[in-house]
């Protein structure tokens, strides 16, 4: 494989983790939500190009269903959301942006590390995969940072963005297909629960009132 | 290579079953269906053990699987048969409307089908599939009650469940990577016993990451703390039904799935310690878990805790190796299943009969329901590693042969291990004894699958078939 | 052969049990008789064997896989064979009678006999799973039966600390096993013999033995559950548990650190000694202090423990430094002393029993006078209460002589520390002893002397045929085992030789029928010449003063220094006879408060005295680690009310902390 | 002929104990007198006393047991075995192996036994002080008895008596501290066992420190002969005992010519009567104690022994 392919492989990836730090960075719903769109093409186009690259034809569809899917409709379907529970736009951040950002670097350092002497893996694969960790741990700090529901749905997403990236970037992983259309299942499936159970702050407040009703015995704690 | 009967039936029945359930509309047939259908599913399975070993690059048939498969097809027989007649109840209660019921049973085969899939597959990608759709299935049911209580917990379980998921598939992903540099692409490097034969040649580092991946995610499912959080709120909100059989199998599956790749690793003597990290995780559920018992008030709670402290102590043996740990290992999680989900029939025909779950509100079982209160103590005792149960053979190995080892250690499991029995027996005698509180009406639902189940427990206790012990030890050796 | 019949006793006592689930024909009677032929038949078996002095195994394809359940009968198993099947036969007599006042019967029929058959496999029991099995399932029996009468709060709670007492002994055999038995597991009994433990292994399993076997004896301070528990049963149980089950906790440590263990170091025997004396002195203060009857008798089961304790630690000393005749003898005083206790503390818990069903009071200070009411009874229980108080001519003294024989014996050790303590324990025990008599001088004069202090005491009646029976079969026994010691003696010559390699010289062949532990010249004791001393010289001061001077006697009120009280409130009542005794010891041992509210002159309220004592095992040692529990827990509670974003915090951290960890590890 | 010859001295042994006791009562109470500057009762008065109460009927409480009426007899009868067993002018009597030191002082705890319950029969509140003060002095008493025992029995090498007391007398045992130690013992332990001053006063009623007195209140004619009876022929237990331990010398030890027995009778009733006058001399010049400070008092005689004991475990030559 040419180092062409290494090149745009190598930056499409860098990309997508370029979009992981605006995602973290950003701090109003709309925006975020644009970004993961943006960050879900890009996610397509890598993908594409990793089946050109592979020549292995069936990843078209991992990267049309990743483009459709999580580049159109969910995004769509959380600004629908966003206006009909009139979720405030302000996203208010467990821990402050700047200490958000030093840990998302720490992160990166950290998956470089862990990947970097990993040794007769063939080069793209390992870049690829260090960028895959690093926008994986990424989406989980988003997840935990974000007392937004939608902004959480958006941390699992790019989480799994990060876990397609590294699917399709082991050559000749079977099944990539089908996991990645089994993950887009599982969004539909938290994006519907949202939306039903109406969840505005948390995940986990199906109702303001089943805050004090119950969670777990906290009504006759000792 | 021809794939035997059995093995299909094991697949096809759930499959057709869930269809056919989906459809049916008369809540009676439904169930007696469900029944049928884990009843040829467990004919099948133990059918299964009188085939040769078979493997192909999707399915596996070894010592490891089948003696699982076994387990899993009766226990889900028994909980189908336990089922039956608790829905009923719920039904005449008004808690369950026969629509939901359809879904409910659809959603019970789709699990079964779930596990069997894991289990007898012979595919790193493939077992993760079957762990995902039998945690989305379980997620259905437990929050099937639709009281906000339910939906929180399902909704708790699912996202807990989900993100483990997505770092189980990171973890596979690795070891699919470490796997191809020497099997090439495909199938074949993701075939679990390719992956063992080889292991040796797969480049450490990528395995140990990988498998760093795939603890966190399995051992969300496994319940180990601190990934825990899901299951005892899962437990307590759904169906009593679902609680049995996620503490007795969907737990067991997804430790299997975490063996299963320590089996690679532990092929690969280069490779990061796994054994270490799983003795901490494993002593660190138990201690909580310990903990955890002495406050909880709501009954089926309690016993969801207990869950994670046996998953913690069935990881601490798998963690200390050797044929006699990983022997008491692989005894106890097959004891635990039993046994748990014994108590878990009795705690559902307790809750039925009290109508609550409140330990508060439950009192004097011995003296309104004698039969009930003898069975649930039973089913308590040998939870808590009292002989001649047979949760009290495997802690006696995994005890007697880490103290030879480390005696520090084996000082630390046994401080847990007795501050959870204290919990659990405080438990037993509010319950069992003292002056009796609630309805004194019988109970309907039929108590064989629990008795059932207990006398499986003490005759293991006392006396175990060689075939057992023979896989067992197979299965010891290779764990390493 | 032996051991099969053995086995097929444990299997009937079952197949008894499983016939109670039947109801109707299989009832009290059924049962308690079944038990007792059953008992018989293994009583039979253990002195058989007892006096063939050979051993009989077998191994059946049970218990633990690739192990199998090893059981066997020797010397050892023998004889405490003989102690239990004995305290069974007797107990089930008693509770033909005494069973029919149980208002739940199937609380404890079914476990009954259960019990027993888990005592019988423990002495049969030749590996490490088949002995911890039915060490744990005597333990479950028993509290089945404690929590009988579970209504009440306070017998739960017994039960509660009882369960988890036991469980934790259980825990440290399993250690203690697991250090004998070696990486490799070899569990069989024969097969630790074969690898004798390194001497810290060996130091290390004699501490958990002796924690494991001491809790479920009883040793301070791991007695805590037992003065609740034992009373908490039915009586003809809690005889069994005080008689017996101690016992067997006996046999437990006797078996692992004098067969398994094999040579150990001094410093053991010292351990063992000082324990057993300090529980011998607490246990008996304790005792003195009950006002209930039950009570008072499970703490006096402590102080007995702890003798036997004693001599059980000096046979350890001696051994271990090459004195085996000394060791001999120590070991010679302990069974014996193993044999009597169960003798008469069965006797008294019987009596306890009868008095508590014809009085329905368990509080001596609603007694007295019972001796006019049930005259029977009450000569048991002289009997028995002279036995316990180390009186001659009864078989309590002998082995306490005997024990004192032993420690006479001790200065010859070399060891320092033994040096200094053998005698500190002396004189504890001669306190003890004391302190023993004067706490049954109070048990039986408080209950049956004086006047009835109760209506129910008043009203008493003389209980039935088959609780006299047994009391009174055990009452003979107490005097036949003072007055012909010699015989119980050589009967344990076989397997005194078998653990000590030494024995005491034969004592049948005799003059008189006289003991001499050592040597003539060195020291003797005779009971059947001080009994017919005793009653040679009673009887002619008698005969002389009847037949020369007058027998004239008149019954009149009672003088009382010329004021008598009719009121029978202004006796002496239970704790004001302790009294003396606790102002005495009351600072140093127990945690004494005394709360006197008197009423000032003009004052019209009741005045009060309360007594509070509180077991220092308690406040320094169980109270606090209970407190600590409780506090963790409902620290950590707080995890059960997070958010899920903080528990995907959880995972996160955890799964970053791992990561590190591999990052490290390259 | 040999075995009357020793079942009569043996006899001889058990009747000289008994006469001699009311006399050897006697001369305490009047030596005491006399140091009381008063005339005092003849010497012989308590054979007296017996004689009278044995012709006098017994008064019963009518609630009064079997026990109570047995007790005087048994008590009688463990103490007489119990001085019997002491040898007095011989070692070496036909059954005095038949019980050693040991079961010398069981013996006595077995009459202890009894009296105590006689006390609590009638159920009165005297009887009830009387035996629980007995039990807590035994409770302290014993102990030390048992730890002079153990002296005694580590400097001879055995706890028969005979033994014990022929190898004093032939044995260089010489002086010794843990001997000197434990006669001090016996004799705080026997003063408390005799319930003399300052533990004790035999002489009074309705002092309410009273324990002895105390449990025998209720006792009248015959029955209080026996018990007065044997609280003399236990004083004379204690006086023979420390004679035959600590001053042994006289005694007839080897061959029983008669020679031999002549000169242990005389040196025996010799020591008892210089007992017997130094007993009141000690009692008149101390003061009661109160009830509470017994332990202080016997506490020290349990020092005293487990001091001697002690240093006999560290080295025999003490």
């Amino acid at each position: 494989m040419g180092s062409l392919a290494f090149d745009i492989a190598h930056l499409l990836a860098g990309t997508m983790l370029v979009l992981s730090f605006v995602l973290l960075y950003q701090d109003r719903v709309t925006a975020v939500l644009n970004v993961f769109a943006l960050q879900a093409i890009v996610l397509a186009l890598s993908v594409a190009w990793q089946s050109v690259a592979q020549a292995s034809p069936h990843l078209v569809v991992t990267a049309a269903v990743a483009l459709v899917v999580k580049g159109f409709i969910v995004p769509a379907a959380l600004h629908r959301i966003v206006r009909k529970l009139d979720i405030h736009r302000e996203i208010e951040q467990v821990i402050g942006g700047g200490v958000t950002m030093l840990a998302g670097l720490a992160l990166v350092a950290l998956s470089i590390l862990l990947v970097q002497p990993v040794g007769e893996v063939n080069i793209i694969t390992r870049e690829d995969l260090a960028f895959a960790l690093a926008v994986v741990l990424l989406g989980l700090l988003m997840m935990i940072t974000r007392r937004n529901a939608v902004t959480q749905i958006v941390g699992f997403m790019s989480l799994e963005n990060g876990l397609v990236l590294a699917a399709t970037g082991a050559k000749g992983m079977p099944l990539v297909v089908e996991f990645s259309v089994a993950f887009s299942v599982l969004i539909a499936f938290i994006v519907f629960g949202v939306f039903v159970f109406r969840i505005r702050e948390r995940f986990d407040t199906v109702d303001v009132s089943a805050l004090d009703s119950f969670r777990g015995e906290r009504s006759d704690r000792i | 290579m021809s794939v035997p009967i059995e093995l299909l039936l094991l697949l096809l029945v759930p499959a057709v079953a869930i269809v056919l359930l989906a459809l049916v509309t008369n809540y009676r047939l439904g169930a007696a269906l469900n029944v049928l259908a884990c009843a040829l599913t467990f004919g099948a399975g133990v059918g299964l053990l009188f085939v040769p070993r078979m493997r192909s690059d999707i399915l596996i048939v070894d010592d490891f699987n089948i003696f699982f498969v076994v387990l899993t097809t009766f226990i889900g027989f028994t909980t189908s048969i336990f089922s039956a007649t608790y829905i009923a109840h719920e039904l005449e209660t008004g808690r369950l409307t026969p629509l939901f019921l359809r879904f409910y049973h659809a959603m019970y085969q789709a699990m079964m089908l779930a596990m069997n899939v894991a289990l007898l597959a012979n595919n790193t990608g493939l077992i993760w599939v079957g762990v995902e759709v039998a945690t989305l299935s379980t997620v259905m049911m437990v929050g099937i009650y639709r009281t906000p209580e339910a939906i929180e917990a399902a909704w708790k379980y699912f996202i807990l469940g989900s993100v483990g998921i997505a770092l189980a598939f990171f973890g596979t992903i690795l070891i699919y990577l470490a796997a191809q540099e020497v099997l090439g692409e495909g199938l074949p490097a993701m075939a679990w016993d390719r992956l063992v034969q080889n292991a040796a040649r797969f480049d450490p580092r990528m395995m140990s990451l990988g498998f760093v991946f795939l603890l966190v995610g399995y051992g969300t499912k496994v319940g180990l703390a601190p990934f825990h959080a899901w299951l005892p709120d899962a437990h307590a909100e759904g169906p009593t039904p679902i609680s049995a059989v996620l503490s007795g199998l969907l737990l067991n599956v997804a430790l299997y799935a975490l063996l299963r790749f320590k089996m690679v690793l532990a092929a690969n003597p280069a490779s990061l310690n796994v054994g270490a990290i799983m003795v901490v995780l494993g002593l660190i559920s138990l201690f909580f878990a310990a903990f955890m018992l002495y406050r909880r008030r709501d009954i089926k709670r309690l016993f969801a805790y207990s869950s994670i402290e046996h998953m913690g102590v069935a990881a601490f043996a798998f963690g200390m190796g050797g044929p006699l740990a990983n022997f008491a290992g692989l005894l106890h999680m097959t004891m635990h299943s039993l046994t748990k989900s014994a108590i878990f029939f009795a705690v559902g025909h307790i809750a039925q009969v009290k109508g609550t779950q409140r330990i508060a509100e439950i009192g004097g079982l011995s003296v309104t329901h004698p039969v009930l209160a003898v069975g649930f103590s039973f089913g308590v005792l040998a939870i808590a590693g009292l002989p001649p149960f047979g949760i009290f053979a495997s802690e006696f190995i995994l005890i007697s042969s880490t103290f030879a080892r480390q005696p520090v250690l084996a000082v630390l499991l046994v401080v847990g291990l007795l501050v959870a029995f204290g919990a659990l027996i405080l438990r037993l005698q509010d319950i069992v004894f003292g002056d009796p509180k609630g309805p004194k009406d019988p109970v309907e639902a039929s108590y064989v699958p629990l008795f059932l189940h207990l006398a499986l427990v003490l005759v293991a206790g006392l006396w175990l078939p060689a075939a057992v012990v023979g896989w067992f030890r197979a299965v010891a050796v290779l764990l390493g | 052969m032996a051991v099969l019949v053995g086995l097929g006793c444990v299997a009937a006592f079952f197949v008894v049990s499983a016939l109670t689930l039947v109801r109707g024909p299989f009832g009290t009677t059924f049962v308690y008789g079944a038990s007792g032929a059953i008992a018989l038949v293994g009583l039979v078996v253990g002195a058989t064997q007892l006096l063939a002095g050979t051993a009989s195994a077998v191994i059946l394809p049970l218990g633990l896989a690739g192990l199998g359940g090893h059981f066997r009968i020797d010397a050892l198993s023998a004889f405490f064979l003989t102690v239990i099947d004995l305290g069974g036969v007797v107990t089930s007599l008693y509770a033909l009678g005494y069973g029919r006042h149980e208002a739940a019967p199937m609380r404890v029929l079914p476990y009954y006999p259960v019990f027993l058959a888990a005592m019988n496999l423990v002495l049969m029991a030749d590996d490490a799973f088949a002995f911890l099995l039915s060490w744990e399932l005597m333990s479950l029996a028993s509290w089945a039966i404690v929590l009988a009468h579970h209504r009440d709060p306070a017998n739960a709670r017994a039960g509660y600390i009882y369960l988890v007492m036991a469980s934790f002994g259980t825990l440290a055999l399993l250690l203690a096993f697991g250090v004998l038995a070696g990486q490799q597991g070899g569990y069989a009994f024969d097969a630790i013999r074969a690898a004798p433990p390194l001497p810290l292994a060996a130091a290390l399993a004699v501490l958990l033995c002796l924690i494991g076997a001491g809790s479920k004896a009883g040793l301070v301070p791991l007695h805590v559950w037992l003065p609740l528990a034992h009373p908490a049963a039915p009586s003809h149980v809690s005889a069994l548990l005080s008689g017996v089950m101690t016992k067997v906790g006996i046999y437990a440590f006797v078996r692992i650190v004098f067969d398994l263990v094999g040579a150990s170091a001094p410093w053991n025997g010292l351990l063992v000694i000082t324990l057993g004396g300090i529980t011998a002195v607490i246990g008996v203060l304790y005792a003195i202090l009950q006002n209930d009857l039950k009570r008072l008798l499970a703490y006096s089961t402590v102080e007995n423990i702890g003798i036997i304790f004693v001599g059980l630690g000096l046979a350890l000393a001696f051994r271990a430094n090459n004195m085996g005749w000394a060791a001999a003898l120590a070991l010679t005083a302990a069974l014996l002393h193993v044999f009597n206790h169960a003798v008469f503390k069965s006797l008294l818990f019987f009596v306890a029993g009868a008095v508590l069903t014809a009085t329905g009071e368990n509080s001596m200070e609603r007694m007295g006078g019972l001796i006019h009411r049930m005259p029977r009874t009450a000569v048991a229980c002289l009997v028995g209460c002279g036995a316990i108080s180390a009186l001659p001519p009864l078989n309590g003294f002998v082995s306490e002589w005997l024990m004192f024989q032993a420690i006479l014996v001790s200065p010859q050790l070399p060891h320092w520390g033994l040096k200094l303590m053998v005698p500190a324990v002396g004189a504890l025990l001669a306190l003890a002893a004391a302190l023993a008599a004067g706490c049954f001088i109070k048990a039986f004069g408080i209950t049956f002397l004086g006047r009835p202090r109760s209506p129910a005491a008043r009203e008493a009646r003389e209980t039935d045929g088959f609780s006299l029976a047994a009391m009174f079969a055990l009452s003979a026994l107490c005097v036949v085992g003072g007055v012909l010691p010699g015989f119980f003696i050589d009967l344990l010559g076989p397997l005194v030789q078998a653990l000590t390699g030494d024995v005491l010289p034969r004592q049948a062949g005799l003059a008189w029928m006289s003991i001499v532990p050592i040597a003539e010249s060195r020291s003797s004791y005779n009971g059947l010449i001080i009994l017919a001393f005793l009653i040679f010289s009673g009887t002619t001061t008698a005969i002389v003063i009847h037949r020369f001077a007058t027998r004239a006697t008149r019954r009149s009120a009672i003088w009382d220094c010329g004021f008598p009280l009719a009121a029978p409130q202004t006796q002496y009542s239970s704790s004001s006879f302790a009294m003396p005794i606790r102002r005495v010891f009351g600072g140093a041992v127990f945690g004494l408060h005394e709360i006197v509210d008197m009423p000032g002159p003009g004052e019209m309220r009741t005045g009060s005295f309360r007594v509070r004592v509180i077991d220092p095992a308690w406040r320094f040692g169980y109270g606090p680690l209970a407190r600590y529990v409780g506090t963790v827990s409902l620290r950590l509670n707080r995890l059960q009310f997070l958010t899920i974003r903080s528990y995907l915090t959880l995972v996160f951290c955890a799964l970053i902390l791992l990561l590190l960890v591999v990052a490290a590890w390259r | 002929m040999a075995m009357i010859v020793e079942l009569g001295l043996q006899g001889l042994q058990m009747l000289l104990v008994v006469l001699i006791a009311p006399l050897v009562l006697g001369i305490t109470r009047k030596v005491k007198a006399r140091l009381l500057r008063r005339i005092g009762p003849p010497v012989l008065q308590p054979y007296r006393d017996i004689w009278k109460l044995m012709h006098k009927e017994a008064v019963l409480a009518h609630n009064a047991s079997w026990i109570y009426r047995v007790a005087p007899y048994f008590i009688f009868a463990a103490t007489w075995v119990a001085a019997a067993l002491v040898p007095t002018y011989a070692t070496a009597l036909l059954f005095s192996w038949s019980a050693d030191l040991i079961a010398l002082v069981a013996l006595l705890g077995t009459a202890r036994f009894a009296l105590a319950l006689a006390g609590m029969d009638v159920g009165t509140a005297f009887g009830g002080i009387g035996s629980s003060r007995e039990v807590m002095i035994a409770s302290l008493a014993e102990p030390a008895m048992i730890l002079i025992v153990f002296t005694v029995a580590l400097v001879a090498g055995t706890t028969q008596l005979s033994a014990i007391a022929t190898t004093f007398i032939t044995a260089s045992v010489g002086l010794r501290v843990s001997l000197g130690l434990a006669l001090f013992a016996l004799i705080c332990v026997g003063i408390a066992e005799n319930a003399r001053i300052p533990i004790d006063n035999p002489a009074t009623h309705l002092e309410l420190t009273m324990v002895h007195e105390a449990m025998v209140l209720e006792y009248s004619g015959r029955h209080l002969a026996v018990i007065e009876a044997a609280a003399a022929l236990k004083l004379v237990l204690y006086f023979s005992l420390v004679a035959c331990l600590f001053v042994p010398f006289g005694m007839a030890t080897g061959e029983k010519t008669v020679g031999a027995l002549a000169l242990g009778m005389g040196s025996y009733l010799a020591k008892i009567f210089v007992l017997a006058v130094l007993l009141p001399i000690g009692e008149t010049s101390v003061a009661k104690m109160r009830v509470f400070r017994y332990p202080i008092f016997l506490g020290g005689a349990f020092a005293a022994a487990a001091l001697a004991v002690f240093l006999l475990f560290v080295s025999r030559g003490f």
